[in-house]
Protein backbone atom coordinates (compact mmCIF):
# COMPACT_ATOMS: atom_id res chain seq x y z
CA UNK A 1 0.00 0.00 0.00
CA UNK A 2 1.22 3.65 -0.82
CA UNK A 3 0.77 6.42 1.57
CA UNK A 4 1.37 10.18 0.66
CA UNK A 5 0.66 13.21 3.08
CA UNK A 6 0.11 16.49 2.35
CA UNK A 7 0.86 20.00 4.15
CA UNK A 8 1.06 19.59 7.87
CA UNK A 9 0.36 15.92 7.97
CA UNK A 10 3.07 15.30 5.74
CA UNK A 11 5.32 17.58 8.06
CA UNK A 12 4.55 16.03 10.79
CA UNK A 13 4.68 12.59 10.18
CA UNK A 14 8.32 13.78 8.46
CA UNK A 15 8.18 12.49 4.92
CA UNK A 16 5.84 12.80 1.80
CA UNK A 17 5.60 9.25 0.80
CA UNK A 18 6.16 5.58 1.77
CA UNK A 19 5.03 1.70 0.59
CA UNK A 20 3.82 0.16 3.91
CA UNK A 21 2.73 -3.40 4.58
CA UNK A 22 -0.25 -2.48 6.47
CA UNK A 23 -1.98 -5.60 8.83
CA UNK A 24 -4.63 -7.64 7.68
CA UNK A 25 -6.94 -5.90 9.91
CA UNK A 26 -6.51 -2.53 8.62
CA UNK A 27 -9.07 -2.72 6.00
CA UNK A 28 -10.86 0.92 6.14
CA UNK A 29 -9.56 3.80 6.05
CA UNK A 30 -10.37 4.07 10.21
CA UNK A 31 -8.34 1.01 10.74
CA UNK A 32 -5.49 1.85 8.92
CA UNK A 33 -5.50 5.28 10.57
CA UNK A 34 -5.51 3.44 13.86
CA UNK A 35 -2.51 1.42 12.94
CA UNK A 36 -0.57 4.05 11.79
CA UNK A 37 -0.86 6.13 15.47
CA UNK A 38 0.83 3.11 17.19
CA UNK A 39 3.50 3.88 15.30
CA UNK A 40 3.58 6.95 17.43
CA UNK A 41 5.92 9.88 17.04
CA UNK A 42 5.36 12.01 13.80
CA UNK A 43 2.21 9.41 13.45
CA UNK A 44 0.50 9.88 16.37
CA UNK A 45 0.98 13.46 16.14
CA UNK A 46 -0.41 14.28 12.67
CA UNK A 47 -3.44 11.51 13.19
CA UNK A 48 -4.41 12.78 17.03
CA UNK A 49 -7.52 15.06 16.27
CA UNK A 50 -8.59 13.21 13.14
CA UNK A 51 -11.78 15.78 12.86
CA UNK A 52 -9.09 17.84 10.80
CA UNK A 53 -7.42 14.85 8.52
CA UNK A 54 -9.29 14.14 4.87
CA UNK A 55 -8.09 11.25 2.75
CA UNK A 56 -8.39 9.71 -0.53
CA UNK A 57 -8.19 6.42 -1.42
CA UNK A 58 -6.56 6.10 -5.37
CA UNK A 59 -7.29 9.87 -5.72
CA UNK A 60 -10.92 9.99 -4.55
CA UNK A 61 -12.16 11.98 -1.57
CA UNK A 62 -13.28 9.43 0.87
CA UNK A 63 -14.35 9.21 4.28
CA UNK A 64 -13.12 7.01 7.09
CA UNK A 65 -15.58 3.72 6.79
CA UNK A 66 -14.02 3.27 2.85
CA UNK A 67 -12.32 0.32 2.25
CA UNK A 68 -8.79 -0.22 1.83
CA UNK A 69 -7.06 -3.34 0.20
CA UNK A 70 -3.12 -3.95 -0.74
CA UNK A 71 -1.73 -1.87 -4.07
CA UNK A 72 -4.14 1.12 -3.01
CA UNK A 73 -2.62 4.34 -2.85
CA UNK A 74 -3.92 6.56 0.75
CA UNK A 75 -3.68 10.36 0.89
CA UNK A 76 -4.15 11.78 4.48
CA UNK A 77 -4.12 16.01 4.35
CA UNK A 78 -5.73 18.60 6.30
CA UNK A 79 -9.02 20.13 4.89
CA UNK A 80 -7.86 21.64 1.17
CA UNK A 81 -7.72 25.67 1.24
CA UNK A 82 -7.14 26.42 -2.82
CA UNK A 83 -9.00 29.11 -4.43
CA UNK B 1 -10.03 23.22 -19.62
CA UNK B 2 -8.14 23.14 -16.49
CA UNK B 3 -4.32 23.97 -16.18
CA UNK B 4 -2.66 23.73 -12.64
CA UNK B 5 0.82 25.74 -13.26
CA UNK B 6 3.82 27.45 -11.11
CA UNK B 7 3.58 30.01 -14.20
CA UNK B 8 1.33 33.40 -14.03
CA UNK B 9 -1.49 33.62 -16.29
CA UNK B 10 -3.02 36.39 -17.84
CA UNK B 11 -7.08 36.78 -17.44
CA UNK B 12 -7.21 38.92 -20.40
CA UNK B 13 -5.96 36.51 -23.22
CA UNK B 14 -7.75 33.49 -21.34
CA UNK B 15 -11.20 35.76 -21.92
CA UNK B 16 -10.34 36.94 -25.55
CA UNK B 17 -9.40 32.97 -26.07
CA UNK B 18 -12.83 31.65 -25.60
CA UNK B 19 -14.87 33.89 -27.28
CA UNK B 20 -12.41 34.44 -30.52
CA UNK B 21 -13.82 33.57 -33.74
CA UNK B 22 -17.20 32.48 -32.01
CA UNK B 23 -20.13 34.26 -32.31
CA UNK B 24 -22.99 31.97 -30.51
CA UNK B 25 -21.43 33.05 -26.72
CA UNK B 26 -23.43 36.27 -25.68
CA UNK B 27 -21.72 36.49 -21.55
CA UNK B 28 -18.39 35.55 -20.46
CA UNK B 29 -17.83 35.54 -16.52
CA UNK B 30 -14.08 35.54 -15.18
CA UNK B 31 -12.83 35.56 -11.49
CA UNK B 32 -9.24 36.37 -10.55
CA UNK B 33 -8.28 35.11 -7.23
CA UNK B 34 -5.54 37.14 -6.03
CA UNK B 35 -2.60 36.93 -2.76
CA UNK B 36 -3.63 39.65 -0.08
CA UNK B 37 -0.88 41.20 1.52
CA UNK B 38 -2.21 40.70 5.08
CA UNK B 39 -3.42 38.07 6.88
CA UNK B 40 -4.51 37.75 10.83
CA UNK B 41 -3.68 41.01 11.24
CA UNK B 42 -0.31 40.67 10.02
CA UNK B 43 1.47 41.46 6.50
CA UNK B 44 2.04 38.64 4.78
CA UNK B 45 5.86 37.96 2.88
CA UNK B 46 4.61 35.41 0.91
CA UNK B 47 2.10 32.41 0.19
CA UNK B 48 3.48 29.12 -0.84
CA UNK B 49 0.51 26.46 -2.57
CA UNK B 50 1.52 22.83 -2.01
CA UNK B 51 -1.23 20.54 -4.45
CA UNK B 52 -1.33 16.78 -4.77
CA UNK B 53 -0.64 16.15 -8.29
CA UNK B 54 -2.92 14.16 -10.61
CA UNK B 55 -6.03 14.29 -7.86
CA UNK B 56 -6.04 17.83 -8.36
CA UNK B 57 -6.37 17.65 -12.19
CA UNK B 58 -9.02 15.00 -12.17
CA UNK B 59 -10.78 17.15 -8.96
CA UNK B 60 -10.94 20.09 -11.45
CA UNK B 61 -11.74 18.19 -14.37
CA UNK B 62 -14.91 16.72 -12.10
CA UNK B 63 -15.89 20.15 -10.93
CA UNK B 64 -15.51 21.35 -14.42
CA UNK B 65 -18.07 18.45 -15.15
CA UNK B 66 -20.23 19.33 -13.02
CA UNK B 67 -21.13 22.64 -13.92
CA UNK B 68 -21.16 21.35 -17.67
CA UNK B 69 -23.83 19.32 -16.57
CA UNK B 70 -26.04 21.91 -14.16
CA UNK B 71 -25.50 24.80 -16.80
CA UNK B 72 -25.43 25.16 -20.63
CA UNK B 73 -21.94 26.32 -21.04
CA UNK B 74 -20.20 27.00 -24.09
CA UNK B 75 -16.33 26.68 -22.62
CA UNK B 76 -15.02 26.63 -19.20
CA UNK B 77 -11.23 27.64 -17.99
CA UNK B 78 -9.62 26.75 -14.87
CA UNK B 79 -6.41 27.26 -14.18
CA UNK B 80 -5.05 27.59 -10.40
CA UNK B 81 -1.19 28.34 -9.83
CA UNK B 82 1.07 26.60 -7.18
CA UNK B 83 4.69 27.12 -5.41
CA UNK B 84 5.95 30.41 -4.16
CA UNK B 85 3.28 33.75 -4.56
CA UNK B 86 4.01 37.25 -2.88
CA UNK B 87 1.10 39.71 -2.15
CA UNK B 88 -0.74 40.99 -5.39
CA UNK B 89 0.19 37.86 -7.29
CA UNK B 90 -2.56 35.65 -9.10
CA UNK B 91 -3.90 32.92 -7.40
CA UNK B 92 -6.69 31.55 -9.75
CA UNK B 93 -8.71 32.01 -12.83
CA UNK B 94 -12.17 30.37 -14.00
CA UNK B 95 -13.61 31.96 -16.96
CA UNK B 96 -17.35 30.44 -18.04
CA UNK B 97 -18.82 31.52 -21.48
CA UNK B 98 -22.57 31.07 -22.18
CA UNK B 99 -25.45 32.32 -24.29
CA UNK B 100 -26.78 34.01 -21.20
CA UNK B 101 -25.26 36.02 -18.36
CA UNK B 102 -27.26 33.63 -15.55
CA UNK B 103 -25.65 30.68 -16.87
CA UNK B 104 -22.10 32.14 -17.29
CA UNK B 105 -22.14 33.81 -13.23
CA UNK B 106 -23.57 31.00 -11.60
CA UNK B 107 -21.37 28.44 -12.95
CA UNK B 108 -18.26 30.67 -12.22
CA UNK B 109 -19.21 30.81 -8.35
CA UNK B 110 -20.19 27.07 -8.37
CA UNK B 111 -16.89 26.32 -9.94
CA UNK B 112 -14.64 28.87 -7.65
CA UNK B 113 -17.56 27.08 -4.65
CA UNK B 114 -16.39 23.10 -5.48
CA UNK B 115 -12.80 24.52 -6.28
CA UNK B 116 -12.36 25.78 -2.88
CA UNK B 117 -13.85 22.72 -1.01
CA UNK B 118 -12.81 20.01 -3.09
CA UNK B 119 -9.77 20.51 -5.11
CA UNK B 120 -6.49 19.35 -3.08
CA UNK B 121 -4.29 22.80 -2.54
CA UNK B 122 -3.34 23.50 0.72
CA UNK B 123 -2.01 26.97 1.81
CA UNK B 124 1.09 28.15 3.52
CA UNK B 125 1.76 31.40 4.93
CA UNK B 126 5.19 33.19 5.64
CA UNK B 127 3.97 36.00 8.14
CA UNK B 128 6.29 38.12 10.43
CA UNK B 129 5.26 35.50 12.89
CA UNK B 130 6.34 32.59 11.17
CA UNK B 131 4.85 30.08 9.17
CA UNK B 132 1.37 29.49 9.05
CA UNK B 133 -0.68 26.78 7.04
CA UNK B 134 -4.57 28.23 6.02
CA UNK B 135 -7.05 27.10 7.88
CA UNK B 136 -10.22 26.55 6.15
CA UNK B 137 -12.91 28.99 6.58
CA UNK B 138 -16.46 27.50 7.43
CA UNK B 139 -18.14 29.50 5.23
CA UNK B 140 -16.39 27.91 2.14
CA UNK B 141 -18.07 24.43 3.02
CA UNK B 142 -21.60 26.84 3.58
CA UNK B 143 -21.01 28.24 0.28
CA UNK B 144 -20.46 24.90 -2.01
CA UNK B 145 -23.39 23.27 0.32
CA UNK B 146 -25.78 25.85 -1.11
CA UNK B 147 -25.54 24.18 -4.30
CA UNK B 148 -27.29 21.59 -3.33
CA UNK B 149 -30.37 23.05 -1.98
CA UNK B 150 -33.86 23.63 -3.44
CA UNK C 1 -15.70 54.53 -12.72
CA UNK C 2 -18.22 54.48 -15.45
CA UNK C 3 -17.33 54.77 -18.95
CA UNK C 4 -19.36 55.21 -22.17
CA UNK C 5 -17.93 54.66 -25.52
CA UNK C 6 -17.32 53.93 -29.71
CA UNK C 7 -14.32 52.11 -29.58
CA UNK C 8 -13.73 48.29 -27.99
CA UNK C 9 -12.19 47.41 -24.19
CA UNK C 10 -9.34 45.44 -23.75
CA UNK C 11 -10.65 43.29 -20.26
CA UNK C 12 -7.45 42.51 -19.71
CA UNK C 13 -6.04 45.79 -18.93
CA UNK C 14 -9.25 47.07 -16.89
CA UNK C 15 -8.79 43.78 -14.64
CA UNK C 16 -5.11 44.55 -13.93
CA UNK C 17 -5.28 48.25 -13.68
CA UNK C 18 -8.26 47.45 -10.71
CA UNK C 19 -5.77 45.61 -8.72
CA UNK C 20 -2.09 46.84 -9.90
CA UNK C 21 -0.17 48.30 -7.09
CA UNK C 22 -2.73 46.92 -4.60
CA UNK C 23 -2.66 44.21 -2.06
CA UNK C 24 -6.06 44.38 -0.19
CA UNK C 25 -8.12 42.76 -2.96
CA UNK C 26 -8.27 39.25 -2.82
CA UNK C 27 -11.52 39.08 -5.88
CA UNK C 28 -11.65 40.52 -9.23
CA UNK C 29 -14.98 39.37 -10.63
CA UNK C 30 -15.41 40.61 -14.51
CA UNK C 31 -18.49 40.27 -16.48
CA UNK C 32 -18.41 40.72 -20.92
CA UNK C 33 -20.92 41.09 -22.77
CA UNK C 34 -20.63 39.81 -26.46
CA UNK C 35 -23.07 40.14 -29.54
CA UNK C 36 -24.40 36.96 -30.59
CA UNK C 37 -24.30 36.10 -34.41
CA UNK C 38 -28.23 35.25 -34.30
CA UNK C 39 -31.33 36.55 -33.01
CA UNK C 40 -35.16 34.96 -33.66
CA UNK C 41 -33.45 32.21 -36.05
CA UNK C 42 -31.97 34.53 -38.28
CA UNK C 43 -28.49 35.50 -38.51
CA UNK C 44 -27.26 38.68 -37.26
CA UNK C 45 -25.54 41.80 -40.09
CA UNK C 46 -25.07 43.93 -37.08
CA UNK C 47 -26.55 45.33 -33.83
CA UNK C 48 -26.85 49.27 -33.15
CA UNK C 49 -27.18 50.78 -29.75
CA UNK C 50 -28.54 53.73 -29.24
CA UNK C 51 -28.09 55.87 -26.18
CA UNK C 52 -29.49 58.96 -23.50
CA UNK C 53 -26.01 60.62 -23.36
CA UNK C 54 -25.67 62.44 -19.86
CA UNK C 55 -28.45 60.18 -18.56
CA UNK C 56 -26.87 57.16 -19.45
CA UNK C 57 -23.42 58.15 -17.01
CA UNK C 58 -25.75 59.49 -14.03
CA UNK C 59 -27.68 56.26 -14.19
CA UNK C 60 -24.19 54.15 -14.43
CA UNK C 61 -23.28 55.98 -11.55
CA UNK C 62 -26.52 55.54 -9.57
CA UNK C 63 -26.08 52.06 -10.08
CA UNK C 64 -22.60 51.68 -9.10
CA UNK C 65 -22.90 54.00 -6.27
CA UNK C 66 -25.53 51.62 -4.62
CA UNK C 67 -23.45 48.77 -5.38
CA UNK C 68 -21.13 49.71 -3.34
CA UNK C 69 -23.96 51.12 -0.80
CA UNK C 70 -24.90 47.01 -0.69
CA UNK C 71 -21.18 45.77 -1.10
CA UNK C 72 -17.70 46.76 0.28
CA UNK C 73 -16.06 46.88 -2.92
CA UNK C 74 -12.32 47.73 -3.48
CA UNK C 75 -13.29 49.36 -7.01
CA UNK C 76 -15.84 49.14 -9.56
CA UNK C 77 -15.66 49.19 -13.85
CA UNK C 78 -18.55 50.04 -16.27
CA UNK C 79 -17.81 50.26 -19.76
CA UNK C 80 -20.40 49.98 -22.25
CA UNK C 81 -20.32 50.95 -25.68
CA UNK C 82 -22.56 52.68 -28.54
CA UNK C 83 -22.66 52.50 -32.13
CA UNK C 84 -22.69 49.92 -34.72
CA UNK C 85 -20.84 46.20 -33.58
CA UNK C 86 -20.64 43.23 -35.22
CA UNK C 87 -20.92 39.40 -34.14
CA UNK C 88 -18.55 38.58 -31.67
CA UNK C 89 -17.81 42.37 -30.90
CA UNK C 90 -17.78 43.10 -26.97
CA UNK C 91 -20.19 45.48 -25.76
CA UNK C 92 -20.56 45.65 -21.65
CA UNK C 93 -17.89 45.30 -19.35
CA UNK C 94 -18.44 45.15 -15.56
CA UNK C 95 -15.53 44.92 -13.31
CA UNK C 96 -15.78 44.39 -9.21
CA UNK C 97 -12.94 44.05 -6.67
CA UNK C 98 -13.50 43.25 -3.18
CA UNK C 99 -11.60 41.25 -0.76
CA UNK C 100 -13.54 38.44 -0.93
CA UNK C 101 -15.18 36.49 -3.53
CA UNK C 102 -18.99 36.52 -2.61
CA UNK C 103 -18.66 40.30 -2.58
CA UNK C 104 -17.49 40.23 -6.28
CA UNK C 105 -19.39 38.01 -7.41
CA UNK C 106 -22.85 39.54 -6.06
CA UNK C 107 -21.99 42.77 -6.98
CA UNK C 108 -20.99 42.17 -10.64
CA UNK C 109 -24.37 40.26 -11.10
CA UNK C 110 -25.85 43.11 -9.36
CA UNK C 111 -24.91 45.56 -11.90
CA UNK C 112 -25.34 43.85 -14.67
CA UNK C 113 -28.88 43.10 -13.45
CA UNK C 114 -29.94 47.10 -12.98
CA UNK C 115 -27.82 47.98 -16.00
CA UNK C 116 -30.32 46.12 -17.91
CA UNK C 117 -33.09 47.75 -16.39
CA UNK C 118 -32.19 51.16 -15.54
CA UNK C 119 -29.40 52.65 -18.32
CA UNK C 120 -30.92 54.47 -21.50
CA UNK C 121 -29.32 51.79 -23.95
CA UNK C 122 -31.29 50.41 -26.99
CA UNK C 123 -30.31 47.74 -29.19
CA UNK C 124 -30.86 47.86 -32.61
CA UNK C 125 -30.90 44.48 -34.86
CA UNK C 126 -29.60 44.62 -38.72
CA UNK C 127 -30.84 41.15 -39.43
CA UNK C 128 -32.18 39.48 -43.53
CA UNK C 129 -35.27 40.56 -42.65
CA UNK C 130 -34.79 43.81 -41.69
CA UNK C 131 -33.87 46.47 -38.91
CA UNK C 132 -35.46 45.67 -35.61
CA UNK C 133 -36.19 47.41 -31.78
CA UNK C 134 -34.25 44.76 -29.32
CA UNK C 135 -37.73 44.05 -27.40
CA UNK C 136 -36.37 43.79 -23.24
CA UNK C 137 -36.98 40.46 -21.98
CA UNK C 138 -39.58 39.98 -18.44
CA UNK C 139 -36.49 38.05 -17.35
CA UNK C 140 -34.14 41.43 -16.88
CA UNK C 141 -36.75 43.11 -14.91
CA UNK C 142 -37.13 39.53 -12.93
CA UNK C 143 -33.47 39.44 -12.75
CA UNK C 144 -33.41 43.26 -10.88
CA UNK C 145 -36.29 42.36 -9.01
CA UNK C 146 -34.40 39.78 -6.86
CA UNK C 147 -31.91 41.74 -5.15
CA UNK C 148 -34.81 43.59 -3.38
CA UNK C 149 -36.35 40.18 -1.89
CA UNK C 150 -35.44 39.20 1.98
CA UNK D 1 -40.20 72.64 -21.99
CA UNK D 2 -37.79 70.16 -23.62
CA UNK D 3 -38.80 66.69 -25.26
CA UNK D 4 -36.76 64.10 -26.31
CA UNK D 5 -37.56 61.23 -28.09
CA UNK D 6 -35.33 57.94 -28.14
CA UNK D 7 -35.21 54.46 -30.11
CA UNK D 8 -38.60 53.70 -31.88
CA UNK D 9 -40.08 56.59 -30.23
CA UNK D 10 -37.85 58.87 -31.59
CA UNK D 11 -38.46 57.08 -34.99
CA UNK D 12 -42.30 57.01 -34.66
CA UNK D 13 -41.94 61.02 -34.00
CA UNK D 14 -39.81 62.00 -36.40
CA UNK D 15 -37.83 64.28 -34.44
CA UNK D 16 -35.07 63.13 -31.60
CA UNK D 17 -35.31 66.78 -29.93
CA UNK D 18 -37.90 69.63 -29.94
CA UNK D 19 -38.86 72.83 -27.23
CA UNK D 20 -42.73 73.19 -26.94
CA UNK D 21 -45.29 74.91 -25.27
CA UNK D 22 -47.46 72.64 -23.62
CA UNK D 23 -50.66 73.74 -22.28
CA UNK D 24 -51.33 74.94 -18.89
CA UNK D 25 -52.84 72.11 -18.09
CA UNK D 26 -50.37 69.61 -19.29
CA UNK D 27 -49.13 69.54 -15.40
CA UNK D 28 -48.12 65.73 -15.07
CA UNK D 29 -46.49 63.50 -17.69
CA UNK D 30 -49.52 61.81 -18.35
CA UNK D 31 -51.35 64.54 -19.63
CA UNK D 32 -48.19 65.86 -21.49
CA UNK D 33 -49.08 62.55 -23.07
CA UNK D 34 -52.64 63.28 -24.00
CA UNK D 35 -51.70 66.31 -25.08
CA UNK D 36 -48.69 65.20 -27.38
CA UNK D 37 -51.44 62.82 -28.27
CA UNK D 38 -53.55 65.09 -30.10
CA UNK D 39 -50.68 66.56 -32.64
CA UNK D 40 -51.75 63.20 -34.31
CA UNK D 41 -49.90 61.66 -36.99
CA UNK D 42 -45.95 60.08 -35.38
CA UNK D 43 -47.50 61.44 -32.00
CA UNK D 44 -50.48 59.23 -32.26
CA UNK D 45 -48.67 56.48 -33.40
CA UNK D 46 -45.33 56.99 -30.63
CA UNK D 47 -47.95 56.90 -27.85
CA UNK D 48 -50.71 54.53 -29.02
CA UNK D 49 -49.77 51.62 -26.80
CA UNK D 50 -48.14 53.61 -23.21
CA UNK D 51 -46.91 50.25 -21.83
CA UNK D 52 -44.27 50.32 -24.75
CA UNK D 53 -42.94 54.14 -23.41
CA UNK D 54 -41.05 54.97 -20.80
CA UNK D 55 -40.35 58.24 -19.26
CA UNK D 56 -37.49 60.62 -17.88
CA UNK D 57 -37.76 63.93 -16.99
CA UNK D 58 -34.60 66.10 -16.34
CA UNK D 59 -32.89 62.36 -16.45
CA UNK D 60 -34.85 60.62 -13.80
CA UNK D 61 -36.97 57.77 -14.62
CA UNK D 62 -40.48 58.60 -13.48
CA UNK D 63 -43.81 57.55 -14.18
CA UNK D 64 -46.73 58.90 -15.94
CA UNK D 65 -47.95 60.46 -12.81
CA UNK D 66 -44.70 62.75 -12.35
CA UNK D 67 -45.27 66.49 -12.29
CA UNK D 68 -43.53 68.65 -15.52
CA UNK D 69 -42.94 72.15 -15.20
CA UNK D 70 -42.21 74.89 -18.00
CA UNK D 71 -37.84 74.23 -18.59
CA UNK D 72 -38.01 70.97 -17.79
CA UNK D 73 -36.60 68.19 -19.73
CA UNK D 74 -39.06 65.08 -20.87
CA UNK D 75 -37.44 62.28 -22.47
CA UNK D 76 -39.80 59.44 -23.98
CA UNK D 77 -37.92 56.22 -25.01
CA UNK D 78 -39.33 52.61 -24.99
CA UNK D 79 -37.80 50.22 -22.37
CA UNK D 80 -34.18 49.76 -21.89
CA UNK D 81 -32.74 47.14 -24.21
CA UNK D 82 -28.58 47.54 -23.00
CA UNK D 83 -26.26 45.34 -21.55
Amino acid sequence: MRLLYFAWVRQMVGCSEEIVDAPREAETVGALIAWLQTRGGGYADAFADLKRVRVAVNQDHVDFGAPVRAGDEVAFFPPVTGG
Amino acid sequence: MIRVQTADFDPGAEIAALHARRRDIGAVVSFVGLVRGESHGEALTSMTLEHFPGMTERELERIEREARTRWRLDDVVVVHRVGELKPGERIVLVVTAAAHRRSAFEAAEFLMDYLKMRAPFWKRELRASGEHWVEPRDSDDDAAARWNQG
